[in-house]
């Protein structure tokens, strides 16, 4: 089948089954119902065939390529799909155990988790361990016919509503840093798996913070060799990136208030520099689009794209600030102040209780337009834009990638390489 | 023109601080912003009565201490690096509306530091509006007050930092085309010392941050990339700190540059404060987009600033009027 | 769309490419800018008639190749590249311009790379207006065309590339506004496609440049500061990539979609571009100051690239009008 | 004399004794005939007690403080002064050996310099040692009663005029490259001694080459210790950050046609988005002129500016290039192109060799505004605007000294620190 035929049918089958609904990313933490109703709807994308797309089809997947994956993620962009709650496992933690698990592992969790039965985290990232992931401080001991972990992530998307966690561990901290990490599959059930829910800049919380006290992870858990956790953390972090970088898990533009098309209609375009404004949005939108497009036909040519998803991201990241800083500044006032009840109000970090007497919207006496007009979408929009450009690799990381994997540039002198970790250095501690 | 803070004016910014870092460190601020009030009413009323602050710029025969807006830049710029929560600012751009339109009796309330007032900036909005004994609206050439009316709280992007929908008008409590056009520019430059203080406070918090997180075995501070965002950051503190030491001092010695001065300064401070907490937020990582961590309280105030007075362009639009372009 | 040059123009690419390595280096661009001519007439002679590049797109029935615009952008990011100097862009406009229109007896001589062509682009100004056998000038719907008229060398930023005063004017050579209008957007997408070699050269001397050159016993390249710049550089690069495919694609393929795409095309391109032209000639510190040195020879061509179909702000307002702003 | 006074009193003394010419820098090389002019200009102003304002009175100096010399350039701003050919041992040279001269060395040669009878260059840059300047090649070898010297420099301001230089070299290959080095006094007028002028961007050699064959410097020209010569460097290169920092020897911004004062009489100020760049520009001016002053303020109360000189270096060049990049993207194609003769005509880098016959600036048919209105101002200032970004510390030095010693941040890890010298790196190697 031919790309466009299989895009007119995937156009198809998401206008026949896709419901114009929430992602499941707002309120998903406190509604069961919505992850019931998500995993009904994973359930029907798998049988339909649009689940594990690039999966081999051994272990559930259709075993086509990123061109049919990325083809499928464009016309899923104009729809709002309820599978954020599965977008870890179906980016990150499946993909890396078609890489790297054993059968057996292959054959218990890949049908599961395509077909959305299953949900997935991933928990490599600690509060001193970020952009420096491989410095993290979590323990897993050896034990009888298997492993004990302590210490604490963060960061961690869906985990209050995961089944299985892909966990990185320390085994040894006597070698350097790289070398003493271990991958696991944790159950997220176990006995001494806290999951504590993390309250973000929005007010929300988007993330959650995860507590392993004396967790028992048997031996057949372990992900590719003992030692060799940094390898295996790389094939999921490129997994990562060409998730990001391919769209997949993430809402289209359609409802986002600081778009192009949004400002268009609310800014004030008969003012010419809030025009060129708005030029400006445009153009970088288009450039970075294009860009996108660009990078999934050469996927499509053979041409794997790379490092070069670095880019897109780091450009993501900057778009994305751009415009929620952009789309405030043209509003003015009524972006950073709104009233409570507001259709859309979304940040309930915000402040007003609603204890004064109903004052409303349109029957202020000494202004024109000076009414409360935002609903606090803006608010909420410059309130979440950082999260791109910190999520999935901070834009500093974005460019060490491109300068050094793009332009083979030599990376920085290291010096935490060849020492033990038990030796490094520390967040807080004076310099040795 | 001065651009250097006074021995006098250095006495007064540590006085400020000292009490600020004593009765409203951030601990205070967290507690404050999510408290029925919204803030420290004692924190409030120290502030304005025993330190005298909202009667600073008030003339000494109407009840205030007389120092001028160099005076004030530099309290403003203490109150905003602390994210003080609670209507200093707006009882502050109350007395000078009230002062410049030869307003006295609720001036002498505000200078004794017993009322609290707000101006509506915009439409019927006005930063704590809905606690504010007295509410004054701008109509023409007149200033308007009451102390009845309704308020609706509204929900806020900055936390620190309540607003309101209020009914504006009320009674004739001054009249002077000349004074409401001079309190407008005060008023720019008022908010520009905040925002001073806000953009020097999320750089030093960068900083100190960028001297004790390890990455890679080393701070991050020691990276280019690090370094060079942080210099940049410093050099728009730098040209920050002037344009506002200039403006206060036009607003106090050179009346006829007031005007653009003040265009200035909004034009100039609310881009960079915004842009200086943006970087620091995000050269904190991941902990920064965290509700703890007070990186998040800088940003929002800053957008919140940055659009106080009406969108950027409307300054830049001032400002290339006054400068006959 | 098509967005990745198909296995033929990667052919069409590596023999411009070649051609230039071997026929225009560096070295003989230099010595061809200082020559009387301004360009290597050689040079020139075998790019349009050997390689039959200025005929590239005018239509096999009148004397050409038939190739697309696609084809021709490849063709001008390479001659960009090289900073080939010499009347290529200014004939291949000329071509442009006559196919559109439907002119034949001056296209047949252009296709055939007999005869040198300019259009004039700003009131009497034309890129080798000095040395083109034809002058084209357009007047509402009509091109008009002269072999005479009298010329004025001017002086130029770019030293790589000559323009004069003409007269214009002359006999009608053909009608059709259509045509005209459709050939100013693809102006547009040709010189954004020069400026895409211009952007991509000008990266790839300061990366190599990066590598061997040493500050503080570290080539420079390992320097953050460095390697973060030339990051975003290559993301300037990828956008700007995908949009001179994206508006040569558009311009073969889908016409309604020209003008949109040929506005982006400009609004990105020159800005993108000079600031990387900028950014590179900055890095390479002195050495790149001085006249041996290729880094400012980039510099100009980006600059008068930039403002060649007049300032930036033109094609932002048309952006806006087409987008019904 | 209160400050106000003294600024009185400069402007009085140089609306009477300075012409508004040319400063010397143009042109200069084949202009002795300037360079004659300059010296008496420099006589007088010297007898006015205007040169050297900071310098002892022991030798030939003034004996005042920065803040009077800050407000005399304030007033010479507005003024064209000669003095380009002296700038740099009025900056540099003079107060190094100020600081660290003999007092035969200060006796020989501070006055002539002061009154301007002898002119001095400096000798730090190499084609290998730019921002790393201790990485200098140039070799100064122990001989009979003095040194010889081998080597080359580059960058060297009005060394064509040159009757001495204040000369870094090595003198020591085998010890860690900042402990090899000595500063030196050479005769420019030595044998051995070659002058070659460096054509810049701009078309013209505002910089000289210099190569030394052979050159004998006698052992009492040694300045400061041998081997002390990196110390004896940032003393100058601090002086230099002061002087520059403090407008010693820079032209005002009156002439310039790339300045808000000059586009706001050229630029299409009808155009909204036009007035809008232009007040970008003036914000931006404004914010840099006020920061000068207010370190020029503070100098005066004894509030030392340190590194935070550089701030402003960084700023200034960062406006340099955003102001020529400004004007020439408002002018349009004018500003790139225009008729040989024009009264500014300024870029002997342009060409055009006039052999085509005239055609007038205003008989074109098809325009409005379309002749060539440029006169080459725009492109000779958007040619010079690097030099600002590269000379005297290229932008990413300037940061660095604003984050290490203003905001106190770490250094980078160095490798170069304690290996000798002749085992370091040079540019074009393969790394070790």
């Amino acid at each position: 089948m031919d790309l466009e035929e299989y895009r007119r049918r995937a156009r198809t089958w998401l206008e026949a089954n896709a419901q114009d609904g929430p992602d499941g990313r707002a309120g998903g933490a406190s509604d069961p119902g919505g992850v019931a109703a998500a995993k009904e709807f994973m359930a029907k994308l798998y049988d339909a065939g649009y689940s594990g797309i690039t999966w081999p089809a051994e272990w559930g997947g259709q075993g086509l390529t990123q061109a049919e994956e990325r083809a499928f993620a464009a016309e899923a962009a104009a729809f709002t799909l309820p599978t954020y709650v599965f977008s870890i496992g179906l980016g990150m933690c499946g993909p890396t155990l078609v890489d790297l698990g054993t059968d057996a592992q292959r054959r218990r969790h890949l049908r599961p988790l395509l077909r959305g039965e299953e949900i997935w985290c991933q928990l490599f990232s600690e509060p001193a361990a970020g952009s420096d992931v491989a410095a993290l401080q979590t323990r897993a001991a050896a034990t009888d016919g298997g492993w004990v972990v302590d210490g604490q992530k963060v960061w961690t998307s869906v985990a209050q509503h995961a089944d299985w966690g892909l966990l990185l561990a320390r085994t040894d901290p006597d070698v350097p840093k790289h070398k003493g990490l271990t991958m696991f599959i944790v159950d997220m059930h176990a006995p001494g798996v806290t999951v504590r829910p993390l309250r973000d800049m929005t007010g929300r919380a988007h993330f959650n913070e995860i507590f392993f006290d004396g967790v028992h992870i048997p031996a057949e858990n372990v992900v590719g060799r003992v030692g060799d956790g940094w390898n295996c953390a790389v094939t999921t972090l490129l997994h990562e990136r060409l998730s990001i970088a391919g769209g997949v898990g993430m809402g289209g533009q359609k409802d986002n208030p600081v778009a192009f098309e949004a400002l268009r209609r609310t800014a004030d375009t008969a003012d010419p520099v809030v025009r060129d404004r708005l030029v400006e949005l445009h153009i970088r939108s288009r450039a970075l689009a294009l860009f996108n497009q660009r990078l999934a036909q050469e996927t499509k040519a053979g041409i794997f794209p790379g490092a070069r998803g670095s880019a897109a991201k780091l450009l993501l990241a900057e778009l994305t600030m751009f415009q929620a800083d952009l789309a405030t500044s043209l509003a003015g006032p009524e972006a950073v102040a709104w009233i409570e009840d507001g259709p859309g109000d979304a940040s309930p970090g915000g402040t007003g209780n609603g204890e004064g007497p109903g004052v409303g919207t349109g029957d202020g006496a000494g202004g024109d337009g000076g009414t409360a007009g935002g609903d606090g979408g803006l608010a909420h929009a410059v309130s979440l834009a950082p999260a791109m450009a910190l999520g999935g690799g901070t834009n500093e990381i974005m460019r060490n990638i491109v300068s050094e994997r793009v332009l083979n540039l030599p990376p920085e002198p290291r010096t935490d390489k060849n020492v033990p970790f038990k030796e490094l250095r520390t967040s807080g501690e004076a310099p040795r | 023109m001065r651009l250097v803070p006074t021995p006098e004016q250095r006495e007064l910014r540590d006085a400020v601080c000292s009490f600020l870092a004593a009765a409203s460190p951030m601990p205070a601020v967290r507690r404050a912003m999510e408290s029925e009030p919204g803030h420290d009413p004692e924190v409030y009323r120290r502030l304005a009565g025993e330190l005298g602050l909202t009667g600073l710029t008030v003339p000494e025969e109407r009840g205030g201490t007389g120092a001028g807006h160099a005076e004030l830049a530099v309290v403003l710029e203490e109150t905003g690096a602390a994210l003080l929560p609670g209507p200093f600012l707006a009882t502050t751009l109350a007395a000078i509306l009230l002062t410049e339109t030869g307003e006295k009796e609720i001036l002498a309330g505000v200078a004794a530091g017993t009322t609290t007032a707000t101006v509506v900036l915009d439409g019927n909005r006005a930063l704590n509006g809905a606690e504010a004994d007295v509410v004054l609206t701008i109509d023409g050439d007149r200033v308007l007050a009451r102390t009845d009316g309704e308020r609706r709280a509204l929900r806020t992007l900055d936390p620190t930092r309540r607003q309101a929908l209020v009914e504006p008008g009320g009674e004739v409590a001054a009249v002077s085309a000349a004074g409401i056009a001079r309190a407008r520019d005060l008023f720019a430059v008022a908010v520009a010392a905040e925002q001073l203080g806000v953009l020097r406070a999320s750089l030093e918090a960068i900083v100190a941050y960028s001297r004790i997180r390890v990455a890679f075995n080393r701070v991050i501070g020691s990276y280019q990339a690090v370094k060079h965002r942080l210099a940049d950051m410093h050099c728009t503190l730098e040209q920050a700190e002037s344009i506002v030491r200039y403006a206060a001092w036009a607003a106090d010695e050179a009346p006829a540059e007031l005007p653009g001065a003040a265009a200035l300064a909004q034009a100039y401070l609310g881009r960079a404060c915004f842009e200086v907490a943006s970087g620091s937020l995000l050269l904190h990582g991941g902990i920064g987009f965290t509700w703890e961590h007070d990186a998040h309280l800088y940003y929002k105030r800053a957008k919140a600033d940055e659009v106080l007075l009406g969108p950027p362009r409307v300054h830049r639009a001032r400002l290339a009027d006054l400068l006959e372009l």
